[in-house]
């Protein structure tokens, strides 16, 4: 018998150490693992690096992780963000570093990390300061930039359902990086809305596979980021 | 009399066939969804994983989970799927989306767009999918004024900010002009009804054949 | 309004030029494209570059159209199989050339080429004579070979249920190859058991994106390779 | 008394535990999946596109669309998924996969494997998804019988068969005795029952501690 759930997001995130890397789902407020993220400020772990799109929105979740000076390096595309005020702050302040990465080669830097590529070849980013010290190299005359893969040790994820065996699927475009996520991840720990039996998920429609799943918990009501923010609500 | 802005996104909707796959920036790109001409449908991609678009619902009507790019509450329309983001910029660096609609600070006469970074000492940098979009898309088409705020040209000899990508773009829909990029350099297609070629040419900081 | 149906197999493969590169789905005998495959033998185009899995079963659909003497080379990871004689026969009389790639290369190789990375490295073949003459490199420690991206002029596809959009489902293990093909190929082909209307498939379950796919032609009730096999047919 | 086939695949069974993402190779570790220890689940994936893979169903319950990666019909286990090629081989090489088992014609002192050609002149080159799966999975275990037909070892000291994989080969289960690769080179872990380890190590042409 296979039974990958856990009680609570605090046991979920409780082995988490200092200096891992944390790749955090979520797109802007969809997808955002809002219960993990605040069981792993709970949690205390210090130096993270941490990977997600943006940089935290608001007060809440992501931005209240990184509020919390918990945060040593950002890994994303994208830090601005209309209710960002956090990250800005600190990052202007010299406290918090930050490697930005264009969009599509920060999900296949993912991508490539779950699927054992150690670097491949990418178009984007040729002739711009994100290119500067990269390898480059020309295949049939154009030029693209050698990028390695981004591997994590935890992936946060929030998913619509789970079955027990960690097999996953998500609300609209709430999908967004955790699918890469779950595969790029040493440990990968999953809150879902749902849990259900082995067997329920139609088998043509999973869209993350258990095999890349290590964790999952029931949070049957989770907050919204999107609603947290109108709220102007703040963590803890 | 120059273009509006909707009348610019209109220009740019001419171009574009119908059945293209189409991914349109954040502003003003954005309205060329409202003027897509009669008879055409275009597929809206948008980089979080969605294809197949639809404009924004009624606030009742709206799923936090159902955003775009630009992280606004969007609708499906029929024919609409779900993805990955490795899956979304698949489809942008591998070439399957036909047209990309863009804001730009610079266009360089050899096609250079600089979009992302003014370059500025303070700035903290932020590139999102741009990058992607510019080296991936078929064909590269900008809406944006002709000059700045403070009357400097934006199309100009060589790109002074930092550059997006290489020799990407195609067309530039303005408030004057439509001007193509052509190998040997900016080429105008069409004026703004009134607007003399020679106040198009003093707005521009590089040849206009 | 946008309509991507053709009204025949004929029709849908009748621009193949001679010396075009053609990515054929299917492992074994499921998925295997049989009606498009016979209007290829039908269309005439010769000195085809083949890609699949296998080297065709029995003497129809892939089998029969190599023994057709159209298909210039073939590059798979298997190409023998139980019923398979038609390419073995015209390998040992040299008519025939084939480059064998390892199943998992092949496969990334093909989603290289839709996802627009001209190379990658893998580990896989690191000191065997599959990668003889192919450049090595060292990441962390370990080799890796460079494996560029594969590119097909077309692919041919089978699938459950295709919209007037060419967004996709496949049956079961039929999908395999499949939706990385439909990425990797210029001109995508698609024979479907059922046509519906856009919005008929479910946009959270759709597997290949319409964007993937140019032509969708109804065929109601296809063959099985599987049953040709049992039945010993052949084709023509 | 040596071990039959299937006391081999019981025995590699053991050593496989509860929960574990397993990939069987076609012939006798295919038998593996018959000897599973009580009280343990293990899952199967198939490489083209199955996790959660059942075994050989009745007659009349096949679609001949349902198979496994040596084209036979299978069933599916409760919390089954289905996915693409490329997928299927992110969780081999992505090291996703616990175990693989797997037969072979050589296994080398240091781990090397022999499982995918004689190298014979007229041989037609034909390696399915063998190298991914021993590049890739966490842990690869052998199924194989100690000698072949004619007597030889196929446990040496150096593989001249063309190679599979570098380094691989972490256990060999044989007819005649468990064997470890370990750092220095094979290790005896178990003998069959009546099978004296100076036989097993007569049939092994490399020292075996």
């Amino acid at each position: 018998m296979i039974d990958k759930t856990l009680a609570s997001v605090a046991d979920a995130v409780a082995d988490t150490e200092d200096g891992a890397t944390v790749a955090v789902a979520g797109f802007g407020a969809a997808g955002s693992p809002v219960e993990l993220l605040h069981a792993l400020i709970e949690q205390g772990a210090k130096k993270l690096t941490v990977i997600n799109n943006n940089a935290g929105n608001g007060k809440v979740g992501l931005a209240s992780l990184i509020a919390s000076g918990r945060v040593a390096k950002m890994i994303c595309s994208f830090p601005r963000s209309a209710g960002s005020v956090v990250f800005p702050d600190l990052y202007r302040a010299g406290k918090i570093d930050l490697e930005v990465v264009p969009q599509g080669t920060l999900a296949e830097r993912l991508r490539a990390a779950g699927a054992g590529i150690p670097a491949f070849y990418t178009p984007t980013s040729v002739g711009t300061p994100l290119a500067d010290g990269k390898e480059t190299r020309d295949f049939d005359g154009k030029t693209y930039v050698m990028e390695p893969w981004l591997r994590a040790d935890i992936a946060l994820i929030k998913a619509d359902v789970a079955d027990t065996h960690g097999n996953l699927i998500y609300n609209m475009t709430a999908r967004n990086f955790a699918p890469i996520m779950c595969m790029a991840a040493t440990t990968t720990i999953v809150q879902a809305r749902e849990i259900v039996d082995p067997g329920s998920i139609n088998p043509e429609t999973v869209v993350t596979p258990g095999i890349f799943v290590d964790r999952v918990i029931h949070v049957p009501n989770p907050e919204h980021e999107d609603d947290l923010l109108r709220a102007a609500r703040s963590y803890p | 009399m120059s273009w509006t802005p909707d009348e610019m996104a209109a220009r740019a909707a001419l171009d574009i066939p119908n059945g293209a796959y189409v991914n349109l920036g954040i502003g003003m790109p954005e309205r060329v969804a409202d003027f897509v001409p009669e008879g055409r449908t275009f597929v809206y991609h948008s980089e979080n994983g969605l294809l197949g678009m639809g404009p924004e619902p009624a606030e009742t009507e709206r799923d936090p989970d159902l955003i775009n790019a630009g992280k606004k509450p969007v609708s499906l329309n029929p024919g609409a799927s779900f993805f990955h983001h490795a899956d979304s910029f698949a489809m942008i660096r591998g070439g399957h989306i036909d047209y990309c609609v863009l804001g730009a600070m610079q266009v360089a006469q050899n096609g250079d767009l600089a979009n992302w970074s003014t370059g500025a000492e303070d700035a903290i940098p932020a590139v999102g999918g741009a990058m992607d979009l510019v080296a991936g898309v078929k064909t590269i088409y900008i809406v944006t004024r002709h000059t700045t705020k403070d009357g400097e040209p934006k199309l100009v000899e060589t790109c002074t900010y930092p550059l997006t990508g290489l020799g990407v773009v195609k067309r530039i829909y303005t408030d004057l002009a439509v001007v193509a990029v052509l190998e040997n350099g900016f080429k105008l297609v069409e004026t703004a009804p009134g607007v003399a070629a020679d106040e198009v040419r003093k707005k521009t900081a590089a040849p206009l054949a």
